[in-house]
């Protein structure tokens, strides 16, 4: 055990792969010698060597086009994309090549890769930094998609991903690489010393895909997030003083309907919360799920808090970002109505 | 800048179209034997001129000249020949099969036979092609079983893809022919990873990626051709110029004053261009390209020029397009007739083992067409529906599972 | 007025805004001198020269940034994408570049463009010539997204999108082209004659984007359906014996969400059906909007009736397509449930 | 097979690293005034030379020499360095305003302030740029209130852009600045479609895109090339090779055999290589593009060959991933000092006349950057809040306006 943040964490586990398996390999803009613009791969060419962590061209399409490639030879290519915003460019590989080669090959070929990618607000990165995409990943049928919240999910899940036959898209909320960021801006800055969960064995270990964890246990009203926002609805639960069941949903595909159910089921609310702006996001799909199975045990409406329906806007960051207040009016709204 | 005539673009129209006279005949045709074959570890540098030369073997006579010439077995000779015959005769009957209605979709080869033939007999058997749908004389040169084939065209019970994939776009994984899909493209920056992970197991296979001349407007082209010279990796690139990709002819891809081979230059790896419907030649390409990617060189850019003899598909009708007796007028004529001929002018074949080898053929595919028929054709048959839900993922989710038995498809 | 099936309605408003502005051109692979794979284009560029209708390379992502750089000094493409199964390349240029351009320059630059492109299944097209992309364009903030169901409207809009002055997604319903099929694909094939949606007036006229219509008023619930699956569910409907209010949305974005609210407000039951596949589709949303506004008047849960989650199946189409039979049942269980 | 080495794919790797000897002050340096100057509408076919040559007008000397020599006015050869000093002071100054905590985000174009200026100063008015952020110098030479780019930067109230993009991603297009966005690659295909839409409508404007060298790996650039030389727009596409793309060095784009001119001939354009630190050279290339675009021969391919002296940006230190003497040890020298020698080698230039100018340029800098921090930095200050909700389509719909009265932002 070592206190690591997440950005260490990530690179903790891609260093115990590459020692681990040595069909493991990483490669991309800016991830070799440099160790990557979030240094999340810090120090593995020098350790593991120049044909284990290399830099590639700048296209994100061709790098998911080598690691599907090399996926289908046996390797377990784990590519970086620098930043969520910039997959778009490889969109259709990973739709139409890796989450469809298994299927359409009838099962003879297939692309055990894990897509990683800071994502995500908070850091005034404006429009073309601090999105994030995980809606039009999710909808892709043949693409598990992962979002951690701590270092000791980050590496877990992160191994589990590499180590998973199916194409995983891995997505690293930025804003916690150095600490578990509450959404209060303009409080000091945290970082993860001292945070249970940045306590990181040593070694190798998974977190299972489409597991969520209770990060909060309550009564009240179940609330639903991943990546950052489960930092900021923990702060707004506590700023709403509601007794709140805060689940981190850890990986939207395959998504923990078990977990999400019991909550629903107990507490009879929901809130849902992501980054991404509201229409046409993951929370519908997990408002259109709970309503379907949960119909007759809902209190009250299953409201979503999510980014507007903009494009991320730098100088009004916090004005979109959805922060500890509006998620607090929402619990506190659930909890009155009815 | 007043007495300037305004600005203009221009837009791409090729030689002739319906109604027409056929410019193509006139299509001035290099003779052949006349390019010279630098050693196959030469620098990039030095191969600058290639691009802009057509490499031939078969001259008009039949006869095998100059360089590059392969200096194949008899033995090959007819394996190429019988390959590219047997593609031929599959795909008019599979043609036919669905104008009565037993599938959906078909393409043919038509006229492009040599090149999936050759470089099938060129490569090893570890090694990979990354297929585009009009080199299945690959499979047919390595011996695919038929009703499999057949099979798959009807999407019966029987259908090693289990009924998920449109007809032709195959996946063969033990005959060397990477899974096909719709999407144009997408796969050449496979070859590129897979060549490079042949490289990194440090295995002696490599990899031979297939394009159309259309496709190559692709970004998904350039960046493959980027990555396999960045890194050098063992991979063949190929662009089947055919001169048309559905209603378009080549120039709209951009080549009206260069070659697709040309484009190679651009990345530092040389580029061939290579008579398609020349059986030798596309050997000998394929032969030397391979030299270079086993002996570390790197990609090798090949052009196979070459005509699109059929429709693009079952879906169009050309003559809508082009000139009817374009195809005709093709100047570098049939390949299969070509190697043909000159098996004829070495003693090698003659009209009656040419009969005999059409009349094998001819019973191998409509046994296969049979056995298959048996099966069952498209929606006559089909495979379990479980296998709609197999496949997804590795193994199904909770969602995959609800569904299927949702769909009375089993729980299991 | 002529009686058009849809495909010649889509020819029809090409032609006339390309008489009618000489800021209109059109382009796409195979849509000039050939007039189109689905004939949508015929005959345009005999009559309005090779300038204003032409063949393009094939790239996807180059035919869209060719759009944009001439929507933005003043033309109104009108790109075709052959399949929307083959809109992905060109991704990355719809979301970060067309949708975001007047946004991001502060109004200065803008791209007025109308992207067309067949989708749907039903044509045994197999997995790349049969999908339904709109939820991923309908979580993209700046873009419109547009879906007919008849040649009347088909004309109507696509001549409101081509005059719109933002980016359209415009997805035509191919297997609709020749008729309006209703997912009995064993009884005998319709044409559209005799249809009264394909009575087409001449020359101009617009159907607004973002209204939708109620193709069959009733009162006992609510069913959301777009482009091919409004005659299925119109057909469903008839077999269930059930008196359904049956909306066709038109446009998903805008969403006309007064008569979607106005519907279920009045039924008090909501099934919503799409082709795509179900988790992350577009029903999703539709499904929490109406939760969220609606609740207190919701009789029974809203089903969701949608493509299966795997990849579209080529000798399973009819398994997989959203027929009659499934919306019917769905129809019958949220009348029977409460 | 057997005694062959085992296959290896290559990684290619820069010159020198941190704390290895750079080579680039070794870099073999071709003379200025030797490449020759063809007729700008040559056809492409005879061109092909180009692209391996170094076109330089100015010696080491400070002399123009050679048939590219543009023969500018002394006025147009002081307002060019004008536009470089001003570039550089702007850029001192903000990146420091970046460091004080005034913005989030700053880069500078340090080495590379020749391309924009020459090109601004070269081109027509009516003319566009689709630029990077790497040619800020565009903008100074054609005299952007300075005052207007520090409220963009400063994200503040009077941000031309509304607050909703990020520091010197500008937009500017009554000074032919295109909008630029964070996405690399993405604009290079709009010049091509607005140099077509120049032809359509018959005016007379020209369009000139920018593109990193490591961005040309982009599908994106490949795509451009295409449709630019398919439908001859009138276009000139440059590539500024900065030598870095953050830290990867240029090698890593595919180029270590070849150059990024070098690409134009598989598309049948003109490709030039221009010396990017020499005022003179990139007005004299940009002045031939210009012509052959204007004459409609279509598109050239420019490859700026210059060096990146500072970080990537705010967010990177370069001495982490290359030796910091690189920068000096440059061997085309700095442009700023190139063209100041040069004017002084012609008599139109002294230095009380150059530190006159930096004194005037300082104070211009101090004075806008004194008037947006008076209405207000990052986070001091901002467009109001409706701005949030303005411009994601020409008129809100329902959940916008839901939004922005959701948010207190007004409900008109
Ligand atoms: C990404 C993508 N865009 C468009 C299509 C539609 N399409 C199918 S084949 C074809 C023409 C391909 O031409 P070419 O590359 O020359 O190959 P050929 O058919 O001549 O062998 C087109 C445009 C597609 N399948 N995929
Ligand atoms: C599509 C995309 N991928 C990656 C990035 C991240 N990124 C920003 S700048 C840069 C390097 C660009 O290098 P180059 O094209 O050489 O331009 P230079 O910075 O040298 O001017 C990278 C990788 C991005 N902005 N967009
Ligand atoms: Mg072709
Ligand atoms: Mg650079």
């Amino acid at each position: 055990m070592r206190e690591l943040n997440m950005v260490k964490a990530i690179n903790d586990a891609l260093g115990v792969m590459l020692a681990h398996d040595p069909n493991v390999l990483i490669f991309g803009e800016d991830v070799g010698y440099f160790g990557g613009v979030f240094r999340a791969t810090e120090g593995l060419q020098a350790k593991h060597g120049l044909k284990r962590c290399f830099d590639t061209p700048i296209a994100e399409g061709g790098i998911i086009a080598t690691a599907i490639g090399m996926g289908v030879q046996g390797l377990r290519p784990v590519p970086e994309i620098q930043f969520a915003d910039y997959i778009l460019p490889a969109f259709d590989q990973l739709v139409s090549e890796a989450a469809r080669l298994r299927y359409r090959s009838g099962g003879e070929f297939w692309a055990p890769i894990t897509v990683r990618s800071p994502y995500g607000g908070g850091i005034f990165g404006g429009q073309t930094h601090s999105q994030s995409p995980e809606a039009i990943f999710a909808h892709v049928t043949g693409l598990k998609t992962v979002i951690p919240s701590t270092p000791y999910d980050a590496k877990g899940l992160l191994i589990a991903a590499i180590e998973c036959d199916d194409p995983v898209i891995f997505l690293e909320p930025k804003r916690l690489y150095n600490g578990p960021f509450d959404g209060h801006h303009d409080r000091e800055i945290a970082s993860w010393a001292g945070h249970p969960a940045a306590q990181v064995p040593e070694g190798h270990y998974t977190v299972p895909l489409g597991k969520a964890a209770i990060v909060r246990p309550g009564e009240a009203v179940t609330v639903l997030a991943y990546g950052t926002m489960v930092h900021v609805a923990l702060a707004a639960v506590a700023d709403a003083g509601v007794d709140a069941e805060v689940v981190d949903l850890r990986s939207i595909v395959p998504l923990d309907i078990e977990t999400i159910l019991a909550s629903v089921n107990k507490t009879g609310r929901c809130v849902i919360v992501h980054e991404a702006s509201r229409f046409g996001g993951f929370g519908g799909e997990l408002s259109a799920l709970i309503q379907e199975r949960c119909f007759y045990g809902l209190e009250t409406p299953i409201e979503r808090v999510a980014g507007w329906d903009t494009p991320y806007p730098h100088a009004f960051e916090w004005d979109y970002f959805p922060g500890p207040g509006r998620i607090a009016a929402a619990l506190r709204r659930v909890m009155e109505s009815n | 800048m007043s007495n300037r005539p305004p600005l203009e673009f221009h837009v791409p129209e090729p030689p002739a179209r319906p109604g027409q006279l056929s410019e193509i005949a006139g299509t001035v045709v290099p003779e052949a034997g006349l390019v010279r074959r630098p050693d196959a570890l030469s620098s990039s540098v030095d191969l600058r001129d290639l691009p802009f030369e057509l490499i031939r073997v078969l001259d008009d006579d039949g006869q095998a000249i100059g360089p590059w010439d392969p200096r194949l077995s008899p033995e090959r000779l007819r394996q190429g020949l019988k390959a590219m015959l047997l593609t031929r005769a599959f795909d008019d009957r599979l043609f036919r099969a669905h104008r009565q209605g037993k599938t959906s979709f078909y393409m043919k080869s038509t006229g492009e036979e040599a090149i999936g033939a050759a470089q099938s007999l060129a490569l090893e058997p570890q090694d990979m092609c990354f297929p585009t749908y009009r080199v299945m004389s690959w499979l047919h040169a390595r011996g695919y079983p038929l009703v499999d084939m057949v099979n798959q065209i009807f999407s019966n019970e029987r259908d090693p893809l289990r009924g998920r994939q449109l007809p032709i776009l195959f996946s063969a994984r033990d005959y060397g022919f990477y899974s096909l899909s719709g999407n144009l493209g997408t796969r050449y920056g496979h070859a590129v990873g897979w060549a490079m992970a042949s490289a990194y197991r440090q295995i002696d296979s490599i990899a031979l990626a297939y394009s159309g001349e259309g496709t190559t407007a692709e970004g998904d082209f350039h960046e493959a051709l980027t990555f396999a010279a960045v890194y050098r990796a063992p991979v063949i690139l190929c662009v089947t110029n055919n001169q048309w990709a559905i209603s378009s002819f080549a120039g709209l891809a951009g080549t009206e004053n260069t070659t697709f081979a040309a484009r190679a230059i651009g990345y530092g790896m040389p580029g061939l261009r290579v008579d398609g419907n020349d059986f030798l030649a596309v050997t000998a390409a394929t032969q030397w390209a391979a030299e270079r990617a086993r002996g570390n060189m790197g990609p090798t850019l090949i052009e196979f020029y070459t005509y699109r003899v059929a429709g693009h598909s079952t879906s169009d009708d050309p003559t809508r397009y082009r000139p009817r007796e374009e195809a005709e007028q093709w100047p570098l004529g049939d390949p299969v007739a070509r190697l043909q001929q000159h098996l004829i002018s070495i003693g090698e074949w003659d009209d009656e083992r040419h009969s005999a080898l059409l009349a094998e053929i001819d019973a191998q595919v409509r046994s296969a067409v049979r056995e298959a028929e048996a099966v069952g054709t498209l929606g006559k048959s089909k495979p379990p529906l479980s296998e709609m839900f197999e496949g997804v993922f590795a193994e199904p989710d909770w969602r995959l599972i609800e569904q299927r038995s949702e769909i009375g498809a089993g729980n299991a």
